[in-house]
């Protein structure tokens, strides 16, 4: 199968950054209600000269292997980088996600993501694979960041 | 309006799609059907996009991984972005029911389900004893007796705005009804009995002033008149989809976005959950909430082949356009008739392609008898609006109602076919 | 029991009558279909008469004085007698809704709209502050949280009964759970996770000593193991009829005469009442009163060819040792895999033909994404059974369904595509 | 139309022994949801040495053809005769009725009933014909009187 890429099956065997850990601004819980995997997350942002910074994140979960080894490559590629290059990446992966398979993804943004390319032709897997950015956002939104974290928009009618 | 009615050769071509339309009735007469206020016929598009559906993409959608079901949920989800766009709205705001009375008791149980502990802001909805529900007199029961109940249930008082002679509502004593006390204004748009198409605008402007929400009954006027709840700017409105050459068993509620999200369930069950365990659930948001069970997949399905129908045939202005045409035809033909009233405005000023009318002492019931008897299919009785009928002290009336598909000489097969009436029942004819 | 699973050439006549089992799926897999648990699919017979309906008779039931009208209705009402004759019935004690969903939900606001004035013996259903409800932990969520919101709403306490290790309901404790204070009690016939069929008549005996209402849930038993409601003699019984080879978007809610004559209106509207007033209504004898509102008229008659469909293939008892074979041969191959756990009976004792399994170390949806590719289309996920997946401690497990199409070959297709899961993912195959 | 034969267009616009009348044991109001129709009926059943005599029926009635030429025969074929005939009557009339116009109806139990023959073929009709009917057998009911009085039972599915 295309979509179990090596990439992925390394990372969620060996989940990076797993693991709750302090110090932390906004911890979160999210599901994902069709297969009740879920993570709890944490952000701990530090504001430097520069601008935001993301120090650490930080997750227990539980889930399928798309949505570990999601979580596991957003650890990897968000921690210790400011916080605007983060959302750059963020969008880069969601884009890449819901393309339906047109948009393979730009490792210069987000590096091993694109292992998780195929799941875009999937979209049942979708889900899986942002639970964990939703997880971000919304942690990153709960500690006072501004973030375009917004859920997928709908598209609009063609009528 | 610029639009124009149908050419005969339009007409032609689009009766062409609707097969119903060939057939007879009684002893081989054609059938004249004028009964699509009650529910319209089907074009083929309509039956083979739900047939196709079935013989290629059928499964549960929202509920699997597998290839199926992936091709379903995008059918499923895709009809929602169509009918939602045919009436300007965003597809997230659009939840299917099986028909509008569903989408407005959903409307209507969300006040007495309210407040409830898991959706924030539902306290917006709560009613009790002291507030009021405001409707008026021209309801269809589906927009009436949800709203006895919801008062029944939580003590709220129910008032209404009564109507004109002429067939309009009477807003004169509209200061008195409509106080800081009144939470919801819940009316047609357009009359499924008179006609009548009601002052959206006006009623929505005073509502607001004192804070009520707006839930409006669009049964009749997606289909007719064309709708953007942009435009209407109401709070919540329902419709059906078999009103509209959709299938049956599918309906829709639009809500404005920050009102969906702060209702409570209504139906409870599998994929409108968030998180379940035996001590207590929490919920998807919306539309999602309001969708419990497998859903009505290829009735949506087929309901937006129905909205690509519409669009295909030159859409509802000229549906409008169309209808109005025949309206103006048949009231012309019933004022030259003195044993003839017309119950509903008499011209054509704010009006939908519906007529209702009596003769003079025949109950409609024996009208409607004749008319039949000539393959003249007209809905005879109170058509779920008797308190509208009490008002105008008939037990019955006379209805027929148009869609794209009827032409000028059905009009005149109806004539004809009345004209035997006062003969056959002894009356000065 | 005596009836004999299908021949292989019964089975191919059979999968003849389902256009979509032709399809492929993915890069031209052939489908194969272990998905009907979820929904089934649709034989040419049930999508003709749904066509036929629209293309023949298509009106408003209960409507009109018309011919069209009086033809909608008669099948309307002729598809009523055939399904209640299904399950034992009497046409009139069958209420059609949109899916079993709607079903449990409407037995569930009867206790929160009683004591309903205009209902008498509608007291019978009034809930309360310490009163009870009780149901399972393998409940599907449609079978819980309308009681759990019933409960929210009433102050009543759910109450339930846990499930065993084997995944048979854990009755020893029933004398404390099933007390005086209990008013209903609600489970399912047959589960939609583990297969396991509950033993109905223990639980009825049980409940009627202390004067419980029975709900039973039997979306799974009425389409696999068939269903009399006499011998079954609970009170109030749920099924869909996309799950036994009918159209999606009709439901069924059978109820005791006596008792659907106390239970209150749940949706309103037209259709449904005896005489409307602004100042309030009245309403009709069932099964019109749980109605309201123009109905699934095509689905009612789609429903009623399937189970014509059903009869014509040898009946439920053949389809369920049909199913029982499959079941028997998966079960065996699952058996065989030490990396894998069945969640569920392991043998067919008291059994229905789901199969639901584990994977040691690999996600459900993982297992079913693997499937997927090679055509193979099951469930993966909680089955709309969260609780009853905490209690086997498992987020989501695979889930195989069968039905009176699927094949002793499909079942070997699913073992080999499942042999290559843990090579896949690495681990001890 | 074969539906309105003469005598039925003569019961409607004379309906005959029509009017609310004492003295009376049961009056009951009767309405068909589908069209509003409304009856208002009264009963007086006098028990006699030989069985109970119907002594009166009288009524307010506002419908449609069908359904005041059916209380008007109603009321003709049931004053002055005895409970068990009338209850034969009433059973004959259901049965032509119900019958899809099966059934032609024996005038000689029926009398003018025979004129209703046609309704049979117009099953939303039915309902029309058998309004004052209905409203008969439940004012015999409430005045204590036994009478097969149920509605037309459904017919049995025949699985
Ligand atoms: C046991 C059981 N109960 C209830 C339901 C709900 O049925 P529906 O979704 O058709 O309302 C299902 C199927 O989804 C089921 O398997
Ligand atoms: C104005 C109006 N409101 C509500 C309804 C109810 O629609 P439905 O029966 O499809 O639920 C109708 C049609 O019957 C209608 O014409």
């Amino acid at each position: 199968m295309d979509l179990y890429q090596q990439l992925i099956l390394e990372h969620s065997k060996n989940p990076q950054h797993a693991g709750l850990r302090d110090p932390f601004e906004a911890e979160v819980h999210h599901v994902n209600p069709t297969c009740g995997d879920e993570v709890t997350l944490r952000v701990h942002v530090e504001d430097t000269p520069d601008g935001p910074v993301v120090r650490d994140v930080s997750y227990d979960a539980l889930g399928c292997s798309i949505s570990m080894a999601s979580t596991s490559i957003l650890a990897e590629e968000t921690i210790g980088r400011p916080l605007s290059e983060v959302l750059t990446t963020y969008e880069a992966m969601k884009a890449m996600l819901t393309s339906k398979g047109e948009d393979p993804g730009d490792e210069e943004v987000i590096g091993d993501g694109v292992a998780l390319s195929g799941v875009g032709k999937y979209p049942a897997r979708v889900k899986c694979a942002l639970l964990g950015w939703m997880a971000f956002t919304d942690a990153l939104h709960q500690s006072g960041h501004s973030t375009e974290t917004t859920p997928i928009p709908a598209k609009e009618g063609t009528s | 309006m610029t639009a124009t009615p149908f050419t005969t050769e339009e007409v032609a071509r689009i009766r062409a799609d609707f097969p119903i339309l060939a057939r007879t009735v009684r002893d081989g007469a054609p059938l004249v059907y004028l009964d699509s206020g009650a529910t319209s016929q089907k074009p083929t598009a309509v039956l083979d996009a739900e047939r196709d559906f079935y013989e290629r993409l059928n499964s549960a959608p929202h509920r699997g991984a597998h290839a199926l079901s992936e091709e379903a949920t995008a059918a499923y989800e895709g009809a929602r972005e169509r009918i939602a766009a045919f009436i300007g709205a965003q597809a997230q705001d659009v939840v299917f029911t099986k028909n509008a009375t569903e989408s407005l008791n959903l409307a209507a149980y969300a006040f007495s389900n309210s407040p409830h502990p898991g959706i924030p802001g539902s306290e917006r909805f709560a009613l009790g004893e002291g507030d009021e529900v405001l409707v008026t007199e021209m309801e269809h029961h589906a927009n009436l007796v949800p709203w006895q109940e919801l008062c029944r249930r939580t003590g709220a008082t129910l008032r209404w705005v009564p109507v004109t002679d002429e067939g309009r509502l009477d807003l004169s004593g509209l200061d008195e009804l409509l106080t800081e006390r009144t939470k919801v204004v819940a009316f047609v748009h357009a009359s499924n009995v008179l006609g009548t198409v009601n002052p959206v605008a006006e009623i929505v402007a005073r509502s607001r002033e004192v804070g009520a929400l707006v839930v409006l009954d669009a049964c009749q006027s997606v289909p007719h008149l064309g709708v953007d709840v942009t435009d209407l700017d109401v709070d919540l409105l329902a419709f059906s989809g078999h009103k509209m050459f959709g299938p049956s068993g599918i309906g829709v509620l639009w809500g404005r976005r920050e009102l969906l999200e702060a209702m409570p369930p209504f139906l409870t069950g599998g994929s409108m959950i968030e998180t379940v365990r035996m001590e207590g659930s929490t919920y998807a948001p919306p539309p999602q909430r309001f969708e419990a069970g497998v859903p009505m997949t290829a009735q949506a399905i087929g309901l937006a082949a129905a909205v690509d129908y519409i669009e295909s045939i030159g859409g509802v202005d000229r549906i409008h356009a169309h209808e109005l045409a025949l309206t103006e035809r048949l009231l012309a033909g019933l004022a030259a008739r003195p044993w003839v009233t017309v119950v509903g405005p008499s011209d054509l000023e704010s009006r939908g392609g519906t007529v209702a009318f009596v003769v003079d002492g025949v109950h409609a019931h024996d009208v409607g008898q004749v008319l039949d008897g000539s393959g003249v299919a007209v809905r005879v009785g109170h058509h779920c609006a008797w308190p509208l009928h009490r008002r105008f002290k008939v037990a019955a009336t006379t209805r027929a109602s148009f869609a794209a598909y009827n032409t000028v000489d059905e009009v005149d097969a109806l004539l004809t076919a009345l004209d035997t009436v006062p003969q056959i029942f002894g009356m000065a004819g």
